[in-house]
């Protein structure tokens, strides 16, 4: 936007990192809001990390406290690994919107807020009984109380739009103060407002003109002091895009596909936080990927199975309750020694519990939520863009290992978004299933690869390779029923071996930081940004702490126990009341852990992280 | 799938397991048909799939020599449905008993019904959980008296047949475990119906249920109990062929040609392929005498179609030829 | 259960829940002729149990001042059943959507439908998956575009009074969300009726599938689109009074009176209670114009009389009088 | 039988204890075989236990391998556990019988067979290529080779029966033969056939002539030196019965229901093992007992949450693979704290497995099998009576502390038989399920005793108590759903705390043995009979050994950790991979576990027990 390049430069004050959120009802449009402030700071080559907070319900009244929706921004010159504790911006379109968010804003902070809907009525909705504008109530706070509707009105009153209209352009009003405040420019926003409306220039051309009104009026009013600024990140040279957790883990089973030369196969039912994969992948079933929606999570996995069966990359996609559902099927592929991908996107539990809310309480489920000795893998993903990874090794494990491998991310991870260096699948390691010999040659339904122990894998329509295969146990090698004593044990320890030997083909464990000291904290799965950004301030201040996060969970990296024993103490982060630490103490008994869990529905904040490992290192 | 396929006899699908199943049991019946139809097919050996689920039934694809799979209590229709979706090729065939199909397993069974896919189901209605040695399924009788019902079951049965045209089912037929070669061309039959195929069989199981069938199949009252649909043909039936259907204004009802004025001009014809059910699902409400048959197959799109056609007409339009594309698509910026 | 229930009005079965759906959501309506209906049934309020599964639809317990139990995804119709085996003086009554009662939960609900338990069951269908925002459900159309199906649905759908009457259900109705007293109507009469009432409801979904029924209920097409069935009554629909229905030798059809020679006299009188089910389904069958209103409604012993009479045959006979007959029985010894 | 009374008492050598299997085609009558012998022996007064061992198949091709059906009794004057590891005396009425069973049977230890049925024909099926009876290869038993089949006919032979109810007549013979050899009277059993054959006098008739020439046989032929005897046991007075495991849990819910004046609800799906529970209770409908045979376990477990919510004493009895498929509604039951009970006959997996065969690999899927923080009470059965005992605690802990109970047992203690002391249900403590206040009184759905933490329970049909439950997490007090995240983890924290409170209303682990010592043997559930009988002969030869045997796995005894601190060593020995021992690792991580795994489909024989703790005692 040229009219506003030249306040890039000069009365900057530069900030490292800045963390905004902003809150309206579900219909004021946060997330795109949100959005196109994280992708406009993305552009500029900030570092950043999104996370939104939609209402359980659908549509909620307006103006309700339960239907408010927000969306936090976390960007940064510095490396950013979290959407951030704390709030330094909060926008709140409505009484609501301030209620419910104004206690992740520490005082002498900002807050926008739209005076205009601090309406009897609405102060009501939203449970107050005085107008905390007015009453005192918001005088720590660096107050920035705008006429946002009235304004945003006034600047498209003369193009006869109908009220409802009028009313959905507020957000880009808001949306320019912020532009505003922090040196954006508005083209990225514009250009999308243009895809966006392309078919209604009206309701385009009234957007723009909002947004601008909203800059301009930041502008003009000089609401603040004056305006920041926040330099690009020093990031690692490459094409980069924002990606979303789930976006990223349907990404990732793609390549996978592509690099091992299979077919991929979805069968899904849709859940809460897990359903966007299943959107992302229907939109490819050009690419050889086949989406199935069964009707529940029960046929989605046993049409998985099939498909392994079939000889496909076999995938399928759930959360918590549709988990314990798979249960069952899941022990037939065991029983099977078939490739199968289970991806749990975890929320809070247990039963239907918080349904929109993350939490890391699956992970013995994963593990053990069987009947039978019924050995799985089980690898878990850290942050939105990890999954991309862990898909395609999840994936690799499977093909490789002819077993099936339990994916853990969480609502956290699944829902939030950021910058993902985009590779080419050409540069990805390939894969390269277990496959049956060539025609003629000797095989056996379950012959076994000696390093591995993977079993060779025919499929329907060789020739030459007719078997059957069951869920009775299996005499190894013919793969025909037996009920011998002696060839249970033998193929109950060999399948665990089996999921064992996976330990040979992960990679070892890296800590961030030293490889010995006072504190190893060690965290899996979502968690990584909160524990590493925690971690890596006190070693900025010079404790000698690291952080061991886990990737793979079962079997776990070969060096695990050696790393452990260069500790002084191990504190053991979770989302649960200490499911991993359980795994631990049983794994490495020898340890003593600590543990520090949180089972909110949240993530954790840096800030408590920090504290708790202060006072650990203190205590010492 | 280039070649023309071997002939093969009844003996290429014999594998080397040895038969389990009861002395006298009715899958042996199934077994053998199935053994003798599957050369009539026109299919290389390795194109043939049998899956199943768990009972005595289930235990069917062990005896096949093509691929096989014995898979969980009730979900041979969802994995069929995985196997058929990846290899369109294949012929997928699910094998499947009254418990396993129509109780743990009756939300997949009439999904995939519904959803139309080219699998052909053959349910061994024995009217008994056989396997675990003799609780009343949900085609049990009332008042049948099994181990979990020692006073007679209370739970009125599914009728299969009624069932399936509920669930929109496109192809339905029933027949008695005593005829393998009825029961073949059954079977090939259904094998060239595109769709979901559901075949009842009314097996018997001589340890927990036997006889259940012989109010029917006993010899003494097959001609009159049993009505023998044939598409584009009367309905006629009994030892003297002078009995036949007609819809009396509120159902079909058996009556006698000759008697209170009734020609041979009342008999209804069998129009297997009326896209309307409503036929059909008249045939499956009669028992006396009860159809047997082929009483629907009609023709519609399968699902794999549907989604073959979809894929393709996306392909077509899609910017992202490939998966590169996808992954540099949109918004991105480099540093 | 002695005394005379107190004289309740709709606010008697308001709870103190906020409401949660979309504003506009059709399933206000419901919740409003069911606190309608409640008072018109001679029961006490403690009698009234309302189950759920998940979805917007399984909400509705929450809104009722009655016991209510939101329970897990599709699971209703067997916790519902296990309340009524239970204490079969309560009135109860399993509260679902589309994809609850029919992907999810369609096992339950079949089996629950053939036994004939005495439960009420609402089906909300929109269509569509609301609760987790937009994805197809078994009663979405072909070609339907959701989050899910993105070019469009691939699935035919269930038609839910074809199912019924295919899972030997004895009583179904279907009623769109727009008239709150013919639908408190039906949940009186579903009440009413001893065995498992079906009653779907044409509802829409404002948000994820607006308008799925506009081409039946839209005030401009709806007289001659809907067809209001009555029992004992000829089956007559369209603005004019002049349509109606008659067989046509396959199937069911819609004519105009006055043309082509047809008569009232052609037109069919409906019987919701034949035992035999033909009728009903071939109303199932039509789409042009829709029936509505009780379609099938036929008293049979529900699942939970014959038990009890079992129960109590037994305790006639039985040598046990006590537990301890019982643990004391056969043969024991002393030492 | 008054003609062989007076050889009751002379001439014979007494035994302690003698173990026989009985083995044959699965037409021939074992099981029935070997109950007569075990309850005549019962009534004698002699300690038994017994266990039957079916085929997979329902019914094989006569004279086949797997077509072969056994039943073991274990005898005594002393104390028996077990149904014995070294057979004494095999009766084995084919070849398939004989090739299958020899390998329990020890050198100098007695085989019967029926010689006739040792043809060509018979041979080839069992896979035989020589006569085993003539070739030399049984010389070091004791063979005794009688033509049974020639024998029975010949009694019967006037009587003008077609030949196959002939031939149902020779497990008599041999069950005659062995009644002489061990001194048992014929009466029981003939009351028994008059009972069985009363409307065919003539088949009763056969049946009791050739017992009795069986009996006679043995006797005249002075096939063995002399005959024993074995002298009745010494037990606690009482009246006693023959009771099988699954029996005993069908009754001990019974007695619970009585005692708690709830109605019994039973939600079930058949599956071996587990099948016999729901036919027992079916034929008890009239004592209030609803027994629901649902279409899959999922509805089974549903509708006893349904019943449990209308106020029963609900129950769901399954096995493995049905366990999985209960996973979901188990956590329905946590988060509404309803009372259930679901019972678990544990078989060989993973998957489908060896249905037929036991196993303890179901117990981390007992405690972890849910998403979420979801904890159960584990409870599990030792022993066939043992069964009523825990059934009848698994009740009194659902319905006094308002959680889902899961109650173990397994494939062998199921089917096992042994006696039981009957208990008048007036004699059992009673039960005091929660319950709402009287009309009027303040409540509120999750009220909690605060004790137990237990909620108050008010149930449809009472007034004034309407009320809405549900899965998604709740207020504490009021019920209400809430998203709050301080109560979200003081929720899950409280269900925690609430299960681990029962510690309180749990007894105290018992030793058996000493208090302290050189080796604690720790077991659990249906192995106990094994464990008690190894360690009791180590302890007799003065080894410092006790047993720790655990009925209650979660919580776990209050005194766990004390004993544990008692023992040099600790040995956790179970049917599975350790999953005992991963649970006490984690749970008391400052002790050494060592292992003992067995993963067969067996029980421990007590053979290899005593050896190996022997050199565990050695070792030290
Ligand atoms: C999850 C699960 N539940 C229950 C069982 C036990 N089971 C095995 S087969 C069967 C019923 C078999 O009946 P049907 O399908 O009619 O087959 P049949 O034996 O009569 O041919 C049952 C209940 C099981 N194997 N798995
Ligand atoms: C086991 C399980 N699987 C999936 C879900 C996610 N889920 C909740 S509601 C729902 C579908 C709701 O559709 P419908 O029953 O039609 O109700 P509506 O919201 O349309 O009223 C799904 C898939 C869940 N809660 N639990
Ligand atoms: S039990 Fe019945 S169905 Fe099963 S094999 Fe035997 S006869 Fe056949
Ligand atoms: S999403 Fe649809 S069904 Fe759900 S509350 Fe909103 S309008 Fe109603
Ligand atoms: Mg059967
Ligand atoms: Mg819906």
């Amino acid at each position: 936007m040229s009219d506003t390049a030249t306040t890039q430069d000069k009365n900057k004050i530069r900030l490292d990192r800045v963390v905004i959120r902003f809150a309206g009802d579900s219909g004021d449009g946060m997330q795109l809001t949100g959005s196109q402030f994280s992708d406009t700071s993305a552009m500029l080559g900030n570092d950043i990390a999104t996370f939104p907070n939609y209402p359980a319900e659908i549509r909620a009244p307006e103006g309700s406290i339960y239907g408010v929706s927000g969306f936090q921004v976390h960007i940064g010159e510095v490396e950013i690994s979290t959407p951030g504790d704390d709030v330094d911006v909060l926008v709140a379109m409505n009484p609501a919107a301030l209620k419910t968010n104004i206690s992740a804003v520490q005082h002498g902070k900002t807050i926008i807020v739209d005076a205009d809907e601090f309406t009897t009525k609405n102060l009501g909705k939203a449970g107050y009984s005085d107008n905390p504008l007015e009453d005192g109530t918001l005088s720590a706070y660096n107050l920035i109380p705008a006429p946002i509707t009235q304004l945003s009105r006034g600047a498209i009153k003369e193009m006869g739009l109908d009220n409802t209209s009028m009313n959905r352009t507020r957000n880009m009003f808001a949306l320019g103060m912020v532009f505003w405040m922090f040196s954006r420019p508005l083209d990225y926003t514009i250009k999308f407002l243009e895809k966006k409306f392309g078919h209604k220039p009206q309701i385009f051309e009234a957007n723009v003109k909002v947004l601008k009104s909203g800059y301009h009026y930041a502008e003009t009013m000089e609401l603040l002091s004056s305006a920041y600024t926040i330099l690009p990140a020093k990031m690692t040279g490459g094409t980069y895009r924002i990606l979303m957790g789930n976006t990223a883990i349907a990404w990732g089973f793609l390549a996978a596909a592509e690099r091992s030369g299979k077919h991929l196969f979805l069968g899904s039912y849709p859940i809460t936080p897990a359903s966007d994969i299943l959107h992302e992948l229907s939109e490819h079933q050009h690419f050889g990927v086949t989406t199935f929606q069964a009707e529940d999570e029960i046929a989605g996995i046993c049409s998985a199975i099939g498909a392994s069966f079939a000889g496909n990359l076999a995938l399928t996609t759930t959360s918590g309750p549709g988990l314990a559902l798979k249960s069952e099927a899941i022990g037939l592929a065991v029983m099977t020694e078939l490739p199968l991908v289970i991806v749990n996107v975890q929320r809070g539990g247990p039963s239907t519990g918080l349904p929109t809310k993350t939490e890391q309480a699956d992970l013995l489920q994963a593990m053990y939520g069987r009947n039978g000795e019924s050995p799985v893998i089980v690898v878990a993903a850290s942050s939105p863009s990890n999954c991309f990874d862990m898909a395609y090794e999840a994936s690799r494990l499977a093909l490789e290992h002819m077993t099936p491998v339990i994916l853990l991310t969480d609502g956290y991870i699944a829902n939030g978004s950021a910058p993902w260096r985009i590779r080419s699948v050409n540069d990805l390691e390939p894969i390269k299933p277990a496959v049956a010999p060539l025609p003629g040659e000797e095989w056996l339904p379950y012959l076994r690869n000696p390093e591995t122990l993977a079993r060779r894998w025919a499929t329907p329509g060789m020739p030459g390779f007719e078997h059957r295969i069951g869920g009775l146990e299996k005499e190894d090698g013919t793969g025909h029923i037996s009920y011998d004593p002696e060839n249970h044990e033998h193929m109950v320890k060999l399948r665990a071996e089996k999921v064992r030997r996976v330990e040979n083909y992960i990679p070892e464990l890296q800590l961030d930081g030293a490889e010995s000291g006072d504190l190893l904290v060690v965290g899996w799965g979502g968690t990584y940004g909160s524990l590493h950004t925690a971690v890596k301030a006190l070693q900025e201040e010079g404790h000698a702490v690291s952080l061991a996060h886990f990737h793979y969970i079962n079997p776990m990296p070969r060096n695990t126990r050696e790393v452990f024993s260069r500790f002084k103490q191990i504190v053991v982060c979770e989302l649960n009341l200490g499911q991993f630490a359980t795994l631990l103490r049983s794994s490495f008994p020898e340890f003593p852990y600590l543990q520090y869990n949180k089972v909110q529905g949240l993530p954790f904040t840096v800030f408590e992280l920090n504290a708790h490992f202060r006072n650990l290192l203190n205590a010492k | 799938m280039s070649t023309q396929p071997p002939t093969y006899t009844f003996k290429d699908f014999v594998s080397d397991q040895e038969v389990r199943w009861c002395p006298g049991c009715g899958d042996y019946v199934i077994l053998r048909a199935m053994q003798k139809a599957l050369p009539m097919m026109g299919k290389r050996r390795e194109d043939f799939v049998f899956i199943s689920g768990i009972g005595c039934s289930s235990r069917f694809p062990y005896y096949m020599e093509t691929y096989g799979f014995h898979t969980i209590h009730g979900r041979a229709p969802a994995i069929a449905t995985g196997v058929k979706l990846s290899n369109p090729a294949l012929s997928v065939w699910v094998m499947t008993g009254d418990g396993d199909g129509l109780a743990i397993g009756g939300n997949h069974m009439i999904h995939v019904i519904r959803r139309n896919v080219d699998l052909n189901v053959v349910l061994f209605n024995n009217k008994i959980y056989g396997l675990t040695k003799g609780q009343f399924s949900p085609t049990s009788d009332l008042g049948q008296k099994t181990k979990s019902s020692p006073y007679g079951n209370t739970q009125p049965p599914f009728n299969f047949g009624e069932l399936t045209i509920g669930s929109a089912g496109q192809f339905y037929a029933r027949t008695p475990d005593n005829n393998p070669n009825d029961m073949a061309d059954i079977f090939a039959a259904a094998e060239k119906h595109k769709g979901t195929s559901v075949v009842e069989i009314l097996q018997n199981c001589v340890i927990f249920n036997d006889g259940a069938y012989d109010s029917y199949t006993d010899k003494t009252v097959r001609d009159d109990m049993l009505l023998y649909l044939k598409h584009g043909e009367k309905m006629i039936f009994g030892k003297e062929k002078n009995k036949g259907i007609r819809f009396n204004g509120r159902m079909l009802e058996a009556v006698t040609i000759g008697e209170n004025g009734i020609t041979e001009d009342d008999i209804l014809v069998h129009d297997a392929h009326d896209y309307n059910p409503s036929m059909h699902f008249m045939l499956t409400q009669m028992d006396n005498p009860l159809p047997v048959g082929i009483i629907r197959s009609v023709e519609t799109p399968t699902y794999e179609e549907r989604m073959a056609t979809q894929a393709e007409s996306i392909k077509n339009r899609s910017k992202y030829k490939s998966i590169d594309d996808l992954l540099f698509s949109g918004e991105t910026y480099s540093v």
